[in-house]
């Protein structure tokens, strides 16, 4: 139980760096997808350890991977427009609003 | 184990399904249509909501889907005002489609039937899953209306932020959920408080890892609210997404973390923080968050010159105040969070408003443009400045009075339960700070009204967007002097919650 | 319904105002002085019955209400008067039209502007009647709004800077107001927000209680008063303002600040008022001197008013902290007239010099009496008003605040405030010899003419107002006496 | 009882971990892809072991099959594949670290403190997956068709946007 | 008629008016309707007079309540004694002369009936000061004294001078009123009333504590010191001399100043019971009487010189009345009270007479300087004899009237040898300035010719006021004749009548120190048989200290107007920069902040504007560095405060360390990497950007 646990958490932090660090747009979607899997992984353990009852876990996890993918798929649009108004997907351009 | 179907009770949810019908009537309409047919597609919209709003004043309340679908008070209050916000984003969004969005209109226009779809869903659920699904229902669409001028590098800009963070923030918060089902054994927020009785979950080898999930929680839902220090994407995409979609996501996406925060954290979990806990421990968590919503929103909007970006920060603050009544935690301070939303929807709004309608006709959003507006366009510059000063909470306009309320709450609840003087301190901040917001508030009227030379623009707005300004100030000003018919709707809330009065 | 006529036929008014065509000034002006002219009138009528038939007894006339406005938060509509409001009223329908009448030489965005100063007496008259806190609260706030159009469009120079300065400074002091309302409601059982009964429980809150919601109320009433150290605020205002709105911010608005003192926090906490009022005492006397040697130092002729201000609301200051005292708090109702008077005039009479030789620098001016002589012998009249004179009404107030005061307060407190009243000599004095005395500049200021019919009209009032009170101050005396006594006896607890 | 640990999740969470940490730190974004499809795979995999077979069947078929080609689609689109030495971590490299760092060994000292975490495991039968369907129909029937709602945002949101317009 | 006596003090009032509103154009029914209002006065006054004569000095009182608070009146009313009768008369005659007087003196004056509205108004004030039953209403009225004196100094507006005298005539008696208002509101607290005999019964009956009561006898001759020009605020009665000479010799002479005698006198009851209130009378009076006789010694302005004549003249009643006080206190008889008020009378008389002269001597040649002067007798002998006249009385030359009023003065100070030889030292003095100016204006060679040419008799309407005087000046005295039996001193008293013995070796006395003093005089001055230049070379700091006024404006200047106007401007100065925003405060304080962080020099100055305001913008400015506009940073932020909050919950090191460790920990490594980073990134764009190029 706690090996799982500690392996979301391992895999959530991965991906948590990822996100924080990629410069490529796409690399911080796939980190993304990281961080749902881990929690992911964390539904899933808790519903086979801890709750007997139900299958909740598993059918929150999947509720998870399917909005996963919709706001992979999104968000890979929105990629796409960024790479047609800059040529690129580095997250260095879209920085001008600050302040 | 035998599965009894639920009893469904569609009627309850018939706005809902209306509205997502509607969603699809618009698109196809839209498509079928050439998508040349004028503001056709808005008014069908409008028309749509309107009709959806009819439908829930028809429903009653009750549950559906068995634990998935309740429609009560709170529910009922937070989908008008999400109808309401619909309805006036749409409003001011018929001079945008002109000029800017003339091939989307019709997705446009779904996308933001949708979001609201996903609101009002929100408000209904008492689950975890659905309290989830509801939010990325609210805002997938939104991520893609922000990117929706897509030749517009602001616009994409804020998109993909947009998207980044509440992605990043929606991970942060299943992430949080998991850990509170494994603690609770359920995702069903009722079960949950159950479960927290249980003496196994009392403040002992659980609470560390609770204060985990719920910080992951607060952050996603702290995300919706733009509630430091999850603000920071808030002023970027207001900034960048066009105006009817910043105007929605100040009050939609605000409303919708709202209700979240306010089924999750006050009512699911009103057990962990009374019984054993430290009772201001939680309260005064909040009660930070609130002070530096206040005090940030407010400082960094000072010296803002782009007025987008301005009613963003200040939409941070107000987010503070709102969580100020949400530190009551009480009957009356839960009903003063809805009038305060209530009322923002009207002052934000048509704020907002008023911003779009002067940006189609010059393409700027910064404050000097509106450079001696007062000549050329009294009335339009009247109406802002009610709008900003009813924000900025001046009476008799209802926005004073929202904050009357919420601090009311407050002080209510600090003078009654012993060790909570930090609650004044709180309460002194927040009042300290309406003095700050009202140098930028004034700050607008102050270009509008005193400078002396005449703009070169005179407003013209188009009828649905007059409407809107008119809604807003006619919202402002009545319910400043006539606020008991929304009081003792917000009252009502609390009622469905479950307090110790 | 005489309490509300009086506040909603200005704001009848506005919008009447704000039905007519835009380029007809002349229609506009009109409309607005006669609209004002009702609350005028009624406000005479209204201190003529009083004193006839309700100034014996000290309990509220022309009671409206209470009505439940808001009933969830226990709010209600809730209007009266008594021999402190009355003259206050009265103070307001005066100016106000005065003001009105003064404002005709406003040449841009007339419209706006009569609109905007209806606007605002609306908010005058509801603070002086109302006596539901949140209703307070609410006229008391009106006010800013207006005010800081008034003085944002059509000020001086820095009327951006001013009329933030003044928004905010009395915002800021409103939050303090709001949160030791909301203390007291929420202390008080049942909640309420009756004034007239928080009078009468407040006192039995906790000692930490009252002295808090006391200083909290004190910080927000000073800075409308202004004292001392919160006085920066006013000659902005004052200076940047136009004039009539100098009239009003100093004939009414400053009088809101003792005005609330006397009406709320000083009848209501008694024990604070008790611990307190040396030290307010304290900063009367600063105000007092230090306002009239800011005065000296002045160069602008209106700021030199403005700060004569501080000085004499330093005397009110006084005579709040001398609160046993019948005599010193009738003083500070006859000051707090006075002062409107008197200020209000000098405002206007630096207005109109103002607008014909377009600058208000003292040195620029010499020898004015040999030009305008009838403009002099005013300006001159109202300097020595303003510095005390007797037979005119600032000497009345000034001599009641001292006896009074000096009975109950440090006597060598009270010698130091009487100071004041040379270094009031001294800056009045010095401002009519270099303006109007010595030699006169006849190539520079040879086309002067003297004050017309209008402005005439304006002043001349106030004078007969000064004078009359200066002479025979016993009918106003007898307005507010049972009023006053009963307050010290409420103050004495 | 504690729950045996298998062979399998070490190996399991070895790739899942390796690749998941190549995946953040490679270069070329291509060759991250392909590490995030093996990580995901092993996800799967490590589903199987918590009995939970539907899921993995979904996340091979959602994952593998269809957001991994979507994102080397994008990849393909948007970088002209010349593998381009971009610099591929930001400013906040070491904050970053540092606050991954914190919150994995906190998260997992936070983890191993709660005990009751640890003394039972499910006995779920290996029939899950029609379980699993009877719940979507029943008690999360609602949920289901919302999402369903989401995704046709997701999709008419994601069409609007990466249309090219003709003008 | 005694009844009716507050028409005496309306009728001015009446005229004031009248001629402010209606009059105003019709300059000679102006002054006419003045004159009348003024001559019905005094005969009215002078029927007042004989009722008192014949009704043996009963008061009469008449009040009205004018404010009435609990246990506090404040009244308005007429109160009625000898005192008061003779006052009356000394000011309506003195009013009439003057007011007639000035029909020819300002005839040529384009304001003339404000003038005469002026005159009406100030006698107005004076007659209801002398009327009033209370110190309520007396200061009412002594106020209005002063500012009319204000308006009729300054009456020659034009004049710089004159606009300068008037304001510093006002001050300065503001002072001494300042004075004056701190006595009545000790009355008033601890009498709970105003009312003379009320104030003087509970005087009498002990119930004010004696410290009190000399607090208020000497705060009450501070009102007396600046009206009636004593020492230290003598100051101004000169310089008043800028005003109409006519004015001067009402207001300056014998009315206004001669208040503050009259206040002492009517407080006497007062001063009886404080033997050192009385004491500091007495010495204010004769230190004022010395010093402002040697400083007539040696002026050149002919209205000066009889200004300080008045300050020494008033010094000596003052005097008088003081070691009445104090003689009385100590349970002696003393002739002090009669002696002052007589000699208030008597110089009214003369020194109106003497300032009205001087105005028909300016009038003639049109400048004030002595030294242009000269053999004028022959051009204008009316004028000339009147005025020695009144020089023979003023320096106390039997039998006229200032002998008798003198003489009974040096009585007074018998027993207090050292006043005996001031007063006498003075008597002495004073007879050789008048007669210094006596022979310098009207004696000798023309110094002038021009002026000498031009000068002529004045016309009748100002000489026939002089010759009443000067028979005034003759015969006043002679109600005091100590051999009379029902003289003066058997009519105006205090406490119970005192006859002085007449002395004859102190008549003689002090006739011969004023014989010696015209003597000197005329030795010096008409026969040049002692040369003035050389007493004046011999005694050059002395003579320089006299003509100098022994410094006295220019050490006001210094000590007192300078800093009060340093004080207000630094006020200003403070009030503008300091309390107005904390600027400085907050300045330094930012200042310090912006050494640090270097970032926002530029905003200082443009934001230092408003504290609050600044403040907040400043921090903004601060904040914006949180608003990078970089996604990611912005979802560190949010991850970084999640564990932040996550850690410090964690319970061991909670419970270990505390939390604020913790955080504080926590953020510093936080910005300590960040600054890392900053250093690290720095130093790959700098590399990094050439690369990027290519």
């Amino acid at each position: 139980m706690f090996y799982y646990l500690a392996l979301a958490a391992m895999l959530f932090s991965i991906g948590l760096f990822g996100v924080l660090t990629r410069r490529n747009t796409i690399g911080i979607l796939m980190s993304l997808e990281l961080m749902f899997n881990a929690a992911n992984i964390n539904f899933v353990a808790f519903n086979k350890f801890i709750v007997t009852d139900g299958l909740t876990g598993q059918i929150f996890a999947m509720f998870i991977i399917a909005v996963a993918a919709a706001e992979a798929a999104l968000g890979l649009a929105i990629v796409l427009l960024i790479y047609r108004n800059w040529r690129g997907i580095d997250t260095e351009h879209y920085n001008v609003m600050k302040w | 184990m035998d599965f009894p179907f639920p009893e469904y009770n569609l009627q309850y949810m018939l706005p809902e399904i209306f509205l997502f019908v509607w969603a699809l009537v618009v698109i196809s309409f839209d498509l079928l249509s050439k998508r040349n047919n004028g503001s056709t597609t808005g008014y069908l919209t409008l028309f749509g909501i309107a009709i959806a709003g009819l439908l829930l004043g028809l429903v009653g309340n009750g549950k559906g889907f068995g634990k998935m679908f309740i429609n009560d008070n709170v529910a009922v209050f937070f989908k008008v005002i999400f109808l309401g916000a619909a309805f006036m984003a749409v409003g001011s969004s018929f001079g945008v489609m002109q000029k800017k969005i003339v091939n989307h209109r019709g997705e446009f226009y779904a996308l933001l039937l949708m979001s609201t779809t996903g609101m009002m869903f929100l408000s209904s659920s008492q689950e975890l899953l659905s309290i989830y699904l509801g939010l990325e229902l609210t805002t997938i669409p939104l991520f893609a209306m922000a990117a929706f001028y897509k030749d517009d590098k602001l616009s994409v800009e804020s998109g993909i932020k947009y998207f980044i963070i509440g992605a990043f923030s929606s991970a942060l918060m299943v992430y949080g959920m998991s850990f509170l089902y494994g603690l609770t054994g359920s995702t069903d927020l009722a079960q949950m408080k159950v479960a927290f009785f249980k003496t196994h979950l009392q403040f002992g080898d659980m609470g560390i890892v609770m204060i985990l999930a719920l910080i992951m929680l607060a952050a996603g839902i702290g995300f919706k609210l733009a509630l430091p220090p999850f603000h920071q994407w808030a002023p970027d995409v207001y900034e960048g997404a066009p105006t009817p979609v910043a105007a929605f996501l100040s009050v939609g996406s605000k409303g919708a973390g709202l209700i979240a925060f306010a089924k999750i954290f006050v009512d699911g979990l009103y057990a962990y923080h009374s019984p054993d806990m430290a009772p201001n421990d939680w309260g005064m968590l909040i009660g930070i968050l609130a002070i530096a919503a206040m005090v940030l929103g407010n400082v960094l909007a000072i010296r803002q010159t782009n007025i987008k970006r301005m009613l963003a920060y200040s939409s941070i603050a107000q987010a503070g105040y709102i969580m100020i009544g949400m530190v009551a935690l009480s009957a009356s301070g839960i009903a003063s969070v809805g009038f305060y939303l209530f009322i923002y929807l009207f002052a934000n709004m048509g704020a907002f408003a008023a911003v779009a309608v002067f940006e189609d006709m010059t393409g700027s959003c910064q404050i000097k443009s509106y450079a001696g507006l007062a000549r050329t366009s009294p009335f339009f510059s009247a109406v802002m400045a009610v709008f900003l000063l009813s924000l900025a909470g001046i009476p008799p306009l209802a926005g004073f009075l929202a904050k009357y309320y919420v601090f009311a709450s407050v002080v209510d609840v600090a003078q009654r339960s012993a060790d909570s003087s930090w609650m004044y301190w709180m309460v002194g901040i927040g009042l300290l700070t309406t003095v700050f917001a009202l140098f930028y508030y004034a700050n607008v009227i102050k270009v509008m009204f005193f400078s002396p030379e005449t703009s070169p623009y005179k407003v013209e707005a188009p009828l649905p967007a007059k409407a809107v300004l008119a809604i807003g100030v006619i919202g402002v000003l009545l319910f400043g002097l006539y606020p008991e018919p929304i009081l003792q709707f917000a009252t009502g809330i609390s009622s469905s919650l479950h307090f110790m009065p | 319904m005489l309490l509300s006529s009086l506040i909603y036929v200005p704001l009848a008014g506005m919008l009447l105002v704000m039905l007519l065509p835009k380029d007809n000034h002349k229609l506009i002006r009109w409309t607005a002085l006669i609209v004002s002219l009702i609350p005028m009138v009624t406000s005479f009528w209204l201190t003529y019955d009083y004193f006839i038939n309700h100034a014996a007894s000290s309990a509220m006339a022309y009671v409206e209400g209470p009505f439940n406005w808001i009933p969830t938060l226990n709010v209600q509509y809730y209007l009266g008067v008594d021999g402190i409001s009355v003259p206050m009223l009265f103070l307001t329908g005066l100016l106000s039209t005065i003001s009105l009448l003064a404002s005709f030489n406003i040449k841009v965005r007339v419209k706006e502007y009569f609109a905007f100063f209806l606007l605002l007496e609306t908010g005058m008259m509801g603070v002086f009647a109302a006596l539901d806190f949140f209703l307070f609260y609410v006229f008391w706030e009106i006010m800013l709004v207006p005010m800081y159009f008034l003085i944002g469009i059509w000020g001086g120079p820095r009327k951006e800077y001013a009329a933030i300065k003044f928004f905010l400074y009395t915002l800021f002091g409103s939050i303090f107001m709001l949160v030791a309302i909301l203390v007291l409601y929420f202390t008080s059982e049942p909640h309420t927000l009756n004034m007239l009964t928080l009078i009468q429980t407040a006192p039995t809150l906790s000692h930490a209680l009252q002295m808090t919601c006391f200083i909290f109320f004190f910080i927000a009433f000073a800075i409308k008063v202004p004292v001392w150290p919160f006085h920066t605020w006013l000659p902005d205002a004052h200076v940047q303002a136009p004039t009539a709105v100098s009239v009003i911010l100093a004939g009414v608005l400053l009088k809101m600040g003792t005005y609330a003192m006397l009406r709320i926090s000083w009848p209501m906490f008694p024990y604070a008022l008790r611990e307190l009022s040396f030290w307010i005492a304290v900063l009367g006397v600063i105000g007092i001197i230090y306002g009239a040697l800011v005065s000296i130092a002045q160069k602008d002729l209106k700021k030199l008013v403005a700060y004569s201000s501080v000085s004499h609301m330093g005397f009110c200051m006084l005579s709040l902290a001398a609160f046993s005292s019948v005599t010193a708090i009738a003083g500070c109702i006859f000051q707090m007239v006075s002062h409107g008077l008197i200020t209000g005039a000098l405002f206007l009479l630096v207005g109109v010099l103002y607008d014909r030789a377009h600058t208000r620098e003292i040195a620029a001016f010499g020898g004015l009496g040999v030009k305008l002589p009838v403009y002099t012998g005013l300006m001159v009249m109202f300097g020595m008003a303003s510095l005390g004179l007797p037979g005119m009404s600032g000497f009345v107030s000034e001599f009641m605040i001292f006896v009074g005061s000096f009975m109950v307060l440090n006597k060598v407190l009270v010698g130091v405030a009487v100071l004041g009243v040379v270094l009031g000599a001294t800056y009045i004095l010095r401002m009519v010899q270099n303006v109007f005395l010595g030699e006169f500049d006849l190539a520079r200021w040879g086309n002067l003419t003297d004050i017309g019919k209008r402005e005439l009209v304006t002043v001349i009032p106030l004078a007969i107002l000064t004078l009359a009170v200066g002479i025979y101050p016993k009918p106003l005396e007898f307005l507010m006496s049972a009023t006053l006594q009963n307050l010290v006896n409420l103050m004495a607890r | 009882m504690e729950h045996q640990i298998s062979s399998a999740f070490w190996v399991l969470s070895f790739v899942i971990l390796t690749s998941a940490i190549l995946l953040v730190s490679l270069k070329n974004v291509f060759h991250c892809a392909l590490f995030m499809v093996l990580c995901l795979f092993s996800v799967a995999g490590i589903f199987i072991l918590l009995d939970a077979e539907f899921l993995a069947a979904a996340q091979v078929l959602i994952y593998v099959g269809a957001v991994s080609i979507l994102m080397i689609f994008a990849i393909m689109l948007t970088n002209n594949l010349t593998n381009r030495v971009i610099k591929q971590t930001n400013e906040n490299g070491l904050v970053s670290l540092f606050v991954c760092l914190s919150f994995a060994v906190g998260a997992i000292m936070l983890i191993s403190k709660t005990h009751s975490w640890n003394y039972r495991a499910n006995e779920l039968g290996h029939d899950n997956s029609l379980i699993l369907g009877k719940y979507l129909m029943t008690e999360f029937m609602l949920p289901f068709e919302v999402i369903s709602v989401l995704l046709l945002a997701a999709m008419i949101g994601a069409i609007a946007l990466a249309r090219k317009e003709r003008s | 008629m005694t009844e009716h006596a507050y028409l005496i003090g309306l009728l001015p009032l009446l005229s004031f008016v009248m001629i402010v509103f209606a009059l105003r154009w019709k300059e000679k029914i102006a002054s006419g309707f003045s004159i009348a209002c003024i001559l019905t006065g005094w005969v009215m006054s002078v029927t007042v007079l004989i009722e008192q004569l014949s009704s043996h000095s009963t008061p009469y009182e008449w009040f009205y309540k004018f404010i009435n608070f609990p246990g506090f009146n404040l009244e308005i009313g007429i109160f009625i004694d000898p005192l008061t009768a003779v006052m009356l008369v000394v000011v309506t005659t003195v009013g009439s002369c003057v007011q007639i007087y000035s029909l020819g003196y300002m005839k040529d004056d384009p304001r003339f009936s404000r003038f005469y509205a002026y005159l009406s108004l100030f006698l107005f004030s004076m007659l209801g000061l002398i009327l009033a039953n209370n110190y309520f209403m007396i200061f009412i009225f002594w106020e209005l004294v002063g500012l009319t004196s204000y308006l009729l100094i300054g009456f020659w507006f034009e004049k710089r001078s004159a606009a300068l005298a008037c304001k510093k005539a006002f001050i300065t008696t503001r002072i001494g009123d300042l004075g004056f208002l701190i006595g009545l509101f000790l009355i008033g607290t601890y009498c709970h009333t105003f009312n003379y005999g009320d104030v003087f019964s509970q005087a009498a009956s002990g119930i004010i504590p004696l410290g009190v009561l000399t607090a208020i006898g000497i705060f009450i001759f501070a009102g007396a010191v600046g009206k009636s020009a004593q020492f230290p605020l003598h100051v101004w009665l000169p310089d008043a001399m800028e005003g109409p000479t006519t004015v001067s010799a009402l207001i300056h002479a014998a009315t206004m100043v001669a208040a503050g005698v009259y206040l002492v006198a009517r407080s006497m009851s007062l001063f009886v019971w404080s033997p050192e209130a009385s004491m500091v009378v007495a010495i204010i009076g004769i230190v004022t009487s010395v010093m402002a006789a040697t400083i007539a010694l040696v002026q050149i302005d002919i209205k000066r010189i009889l200004a300080y004549s008045t300050v020494s003249q008033l010094g000596y009643m003052i005097m008088a009345l003081g070691l009445y006080g104090y003689d009385t206190s100590q349970g002696h008889h003393s002739a002090g009270y009669v002696a002052g008020t007589l000699h208030l009378m008597t110089h009214a008389f003369f020194k109106g007479l003497l300032f009205l002269g001087a105005g028909s001597v300016i009038h003639g040649v049109h400048t004030n300087d002595i030294r242009d002067m000269g053999g004028l007798y022959g051009k204008m002998k009316v004028t000339a004899v009147t005025f020695m006249i009144a020089s023979l009385s003023i320096a106390g030359i039997f039998p006229l009237s200032g002998f008798w009023s003198k003489d009974e003065i040096v009585a007074t100070t018998l027993h207090h040898p050292i006043f005996l030889f001031l007063t006498l030292l003075v008597a002495f003095m004073t007879a050789f300035y008048m007669w210094r100016l006596c022979f310098m204006t009207f004696f000798g060679e023309p110094r002038d010719q021009h002026r000498y040419d031009h000068a002529h008799e004045s016309p009748k309407v100002m000489t026939y006021p002089l010759l009443f005087l000067a028979i005034l000046s003759v015969f006043a005295g002679w109600v005091a004749i100590p051999w009379l039996p029902h003289g003066f001193s058997s009519f105006v008293y205090h406490g119970e009548i005192h006859h002085a013995s007449p002395s004859w070796a102190l008549m003689i006395i002090s006739l011969t120190v004023a014989l010696s003093g015209i003597g000197l005089a005329y030795l010096m001055y008409y026969k040049k048989s002692i040369s003035y230049e050389a007493i004046g070379q011999r005694f050059r700091p002395l003579y320089n200290l006299f003509y100098n006024k022994y410094y006295f404006d220019e050490l006001y200047q210094s000590i007192l107007i300078n800093p009060i106007m340093a004080i207000a401007r630094f006020m200003w100065t403070f009030d503008a920069k300091i309390i107005d925003g904390f600027v400085n405060l907050v300045g330094w304080f930012t200042i310090v902040w912006a050494d640090i962080k270097m970032l926002f020099d530029a905003y200082i100055i443009d934001g230092a504007v408003n504290g609050a305001g600044w403040i907040v913008r400043q921090a903004g400015h601060l904040l914006r560095f949180t608003q990078s506009g970089k996604a990611q940073t912005y979802a560190l932020s949010i991850g970084a405060i999640a564990v932040l909050f996550a850690i410090s919950k964690y319970e061991i090191i909670y419970l270990t360390v505390g939390w604020p460790t913790l955080t504080a920990l926590f953020v510093t490594a936080l910005l300590l990497l960040k600054l890392a980073t900053r250093y690290f990134s720095a130093d790959k764009q700098m590399s990094g950007s050439k690369t990027q190029e290519d």
